[in-house]
């Protein structure tokens, strides 16, 4: 059978589909419903240092195929993570990815340093698009100087893999690729969510408790194709597409732009065992399409026929 | 819980804005306990994305019925199945009522499409042979549900059936009648209608517990989109698919 | 009847529902399917200065609620629009926009002054997300310096009201909309398309001839809104919403977030006479509401139950 | 051209994956020329978003109809429709094909689904007495739309009807015969199967226009999605909704 396996570092990954943070737990959850020791890794919920409640309800809002969501990084703290989910999780047969917060440069560094010692955490994420009150609310990832001081700081203080999750309310995504890159990241991950709202016309209130949101699914998937295609132009290291992923079609479009790995997010709601059927599809269809390498599809987009925007 | 394709069996107009679909699961018949909902998924497309969450309305040997009121474009595609279709289905979900409060008379309230809990819940309290008053409120008598139940009160805003106001006010006066008795209060009902219950069922210091109906995107509880305020709790969120719908009218703010 | 009007510099609209550009032809290509004459204000397909074949095929992809579009503007050229165009459309009892689009900065210059004076052109708009081959492709909209530069250039040569088209692929589109207002600008509107993409994956070749083109549609909807939400409490002049607007109650949740006016695109291609049929939704909705002046909805978004978003 | 809202008053399952459409419109069905198209609004819902089009298959006084393969979403989601539901049609749209080329052999070419305009396109010619040959190909038998036709050569891929092969080789075999005839080709069908009739065409000297099915965003020459290569042109593209679907074969570079 064909190998999806996927070395970032010194981590082998046995396959190429992660499940997105904030989408599928702490992967604890639904045992009866996802063999999720299928799964290549398994990224958390963003871990914050203090347990964090997350935002007044409401969160979440429906648009034309896609979600707004204003969770707000609920989640149970380092604390409680390390003492109460990891145990559970090092029972898992999938790798852990720990994706962190941090309110400032600093606390990235405190989160990897505290955790840097678990065995059952195979990598860290770093997740950028925490608003930075100084800045007027703008994630701390819209800020270059600031992504490539996270990505230093924390390379000081881990050997695991550093991935970088770009935001993609930005104007050039593939600048922070760069700046990550420079710095020692060991791949980048995007897209995260783009900022988004709705109103309710009757009470005339914004739908989500905090005005704006993050619009992810199967809305944004354009958007993410492309700027995973411009980013695996610019950087050398990994970079692992997310964004709207529903289905095998949508896997492929992402591998053969160039993403060496991809994460599912919002469509595990839907579906809660959908990254294993993409898996079990996509060995399927690379059995009847005879390719023997994985790493033959990655990129293999085919550009002779395209033309350079002209105007 | 299981994630299940299942085969429609029993399409019924309940009435022009209400739909009773009927499908076959043997393990959501068997394993469901009162007040648990289902959730669907509409159909393939991404319009609506959302499964669509409803409550289990009665079960049969190997049957699961819902019930649902024709409100946008999910209810809109649902309505439009037909028997021998698929539904896909993840249940039972949710935590159920609790059953053993053991009260002398259970009190099951229920507003407009919000009563489709009451007749597992109702059969089951007759099982175990508990002395139950039903109130049924609607905004008018197209909206009542009162199949598998035997409804002792009936309010109407419109007057079209029963007294014509709030399902509220009857039960005040019910529970004014004898108001020393050991009741339990079960009620399923538009938020606004739990509130004003909430207030009547502390007045007269009765134990109550309350089906609630947020906005969910997952059903599971891995997205955290269902919060509701806990009152005087250090967790300050509970997760509504997970640790309710069905909550002590007490544990949350609404 | 309620007075939907608005003033924009001296110039009077007689109504708050426009077509966007690009997406209505000029105007004149479906009498038999809508009474122009209804619509607030008509604006072109972007006119340069020369005329523009467009790109090649494949120049549009259908995705979840989207669009994406590569028509790369495809236009007459000025002075077939001013010797053919222009004289049909002064009979429309509309008005019209022109929207310009040019190489460089001095072309929208050029542009602007050729056309001047002509009074059946009733203002100008100028779309900033023409791509700009120096800076690698990025569009000329994506340089507050640029932007600045193009709004104050124009200001000098014409005493129309100056509408400047934002791109949303920035950071914060607010930045623009500043720079613009400083320079003399009499309106913005915002959005453009998004940059997206789309791969065949059978062929493994993009779906547009161009690799990247503009999404737009019901997808992109939150995010026209968040971004006019946060331009409207950045700028005094008028920003006019654009982004998958497609019935009343979108139309709706843009002017209660702040839009003084509205542009209807992708919505055209599917109904034609879409504009039309929200304007007389619009009446019924403001006479069931009992809103007699219709500079009561807008930005009458309610906050009170909102927080900001905390990490 | 016309935007209705129509009745649907007949749908047939021509054969597992086509289906054959009715509904009213006297506007349509009055004015509808050879070739020329509707565009039809899937549903009111943003996936698909875009209307489909669809080939005026055949007309009748008051009535129009479509025929189409079940590809993708919109053609799944038409395939659901009932009668008495409602299509929302704009048309008729798009350059028909030009009957006074002054032929003395009209000879028509569908090639599977492609074959939609032929009908129509075919009783306009009987009408005027011309001499019709009819080539139909499809990949195999439940492909080939016969009705409303006399095909006198047939091809399928599988040689489950006809002869096994293309229809392009029997088109010129045809021809071979008796090359020096006033013929003209009206062809329907894949891109790939049009290019390779074009070269026949040529080689034989024949007139010929083919019927173009480009992608679409409005059909109504609004968006300039529709481009189409011109040939030795000083415009470049035509927009194939409105200055086709129908050209000359060597008018287009395809
Ligand atoms: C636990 C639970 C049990 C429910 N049981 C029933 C039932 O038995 N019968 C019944 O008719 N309805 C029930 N509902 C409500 C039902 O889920 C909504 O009516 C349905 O989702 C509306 O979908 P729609 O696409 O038709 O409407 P939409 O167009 O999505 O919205 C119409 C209205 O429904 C609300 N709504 C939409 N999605 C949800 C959602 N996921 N959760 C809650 N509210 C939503 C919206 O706020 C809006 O006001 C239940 C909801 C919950 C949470
Ligand atoms: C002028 C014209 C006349 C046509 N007449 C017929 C007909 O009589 N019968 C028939 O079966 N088909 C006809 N087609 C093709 C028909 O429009 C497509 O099969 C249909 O749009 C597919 O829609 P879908 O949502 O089911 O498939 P999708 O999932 O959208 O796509 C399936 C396939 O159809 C192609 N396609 C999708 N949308 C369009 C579009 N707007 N225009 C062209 N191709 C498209 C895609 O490239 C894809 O290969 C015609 C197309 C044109 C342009
Ligand atoms: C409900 C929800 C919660 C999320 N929480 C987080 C989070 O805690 N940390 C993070 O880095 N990304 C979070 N994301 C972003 C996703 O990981 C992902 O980047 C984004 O949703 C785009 O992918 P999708 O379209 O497949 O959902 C969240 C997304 C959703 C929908
Ligand atoms: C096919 C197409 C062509 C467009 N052409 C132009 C154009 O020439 N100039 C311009 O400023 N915007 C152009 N736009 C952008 C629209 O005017 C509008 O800003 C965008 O589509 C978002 O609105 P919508 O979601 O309502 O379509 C075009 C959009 C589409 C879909
Ligand atoms: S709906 Fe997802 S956690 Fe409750
Ligand atoms: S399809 Fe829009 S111009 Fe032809």
């Amino acid at each position: 059978m064909i190998n999806f396996s996927l070395k970032i570092r010194d981590v082998e990954f046995k396959n190429r589909i992660f499940t997105a943070s904030g989408t599928f737990g702490y992967g604890l959850e639904i045992p009866q419903l996802v063999d999720v020791n299928k799964i290549g890794a398994i990224i958390t919920k963003s871990i914050t240092l203090k347990p964090r409640v997350g935002n007044p309800p409401n969160r979440i809002v429906e648009t034309p195929s896609g979600l707004l969501n204003s969770i707000g990084l609920a989640n149970i703290g380092l604390k409680e993570f390390l003492e109460e989910k990891l145990p559970q999780l090092s029972s898992l047969k999938t790798a852990i990815i720990v994706n962190i917060a941090g309110n400032t440069i600093e606390e990235y560094g405190q989160l990897v340093d505290l955790m840097n010692d678990k065995p059952e955490i195979k990598a860290f994420e770093l997740n950028l698009s925490c608003p930075n009150v100084k800045e007027g609310g703008l994630s701390l990832g819209t800020n270059l100087k600031t992504v490539a001081e996270i990505t230093k700081l924390t390379r000081t203080l881990t050997k695991k893999p550093i991935i970088v999750k770009l935001t993609p309310n930005v104007t050039r995504i593939s600048d922070f690729a760069k700046a990550a890159e420079s710095e020692g990241a060991d791949a980048v991950s995007l897209i995260n969510t783009l900022v988004g709202m709705a109103i309710d016309v009757k009470t005339r209130k914004p739908k989500l408790s905090t005005i704006t949101g993050g619009l992810s699914g199967p809305a944004i998937k354009p958007v993410a194709l492309a700027k995973v295609f411009e980013t695996v132009r610019t950087v050398k290291i990994p970079v692992i597409g997310i964004g709207g992923i529903t289905n095998l079609n949508d896997a492929l479009e992402f591998f053969i732009a160039g993403a060496k790995a991809i994460q599912i997010g919002t469509a595990n709601f839907i579906n809660p065992h959908i990254s294993v059927d993409i898996l079990t599809e996509l060995e399927k269809y690379c059995e009847a399409n005879g390719i023997k390498n994985f790493e033959d599809i990655i990129g293999s987009i085919d550009l002779s026929d395209s033309v350079s925007i002209n105007i | 819980m299981i994630h299940e394709v299942c085969l429609i069996t029993k399409i019924e107009a309940v009435n022009p804005t209400i739909t009773k679909i009927k499908f076959q699961s043997q393990f959501i018949a068997n394993s469901a306990k009162e007040g648990q909902f289902v959730n669907i998924r509409i159909d393939e497309t991404s319009v609506p994305l959302l499964r669509r969450p409803f409550s289990i309305y009665y079960t049969t040997d190997k049957e699961v019925e819902i019930v649902f009121g024709i409100m946008g474009m999910g209810t809109n595609k649902l309505n439009h199945k037909q028997v021998g279709d698929t539904l896909d289905v993840i249940g039972p979900l949710g935590k159920p009522f609790n059953l053993d409060d053991g009260e002398d008379i259970s009190i099951l309230v229920g507003g407009g499409l919000g009563a489709a809990p009451l007749p597992m819940l109702y059969r089951s309290l007759q099982q175990k042979n508990k002395q139950t008053v039903i109130f049924l409120g609607a905004r008018n008598k197209n909206y009542l549900l009162k199949n598998y139940l035997q409804a002792s009160y009936i309010s109407t805003d419109d007057g079209s059936e029963g007294y014509k106001g709030n399902i509220v006010t009857l039960l005040e006066n019910y529970l004014s009648k004898s108001p020393k008795k050991n009741y339990k209060i079960y009620a399923c009902g538009p938020t606004q209608m739990l509130i004003e219950l909430i207030k009547v069922a502390n007045k007269y210091k009765v134990k109550c517990e309350v089906s609630l109906e947020t906005m969910m995107a997952c059903g599971i509880g891995i997205c955290q989109g269902c919060a509701v305020k806990y009152k005087n709790s250090t967790k300050k969120y509970a997760l509504s698919c997970v640790d309710g719908p069905i909550f002590n009218a007490n544990d949350i703010e609404l």
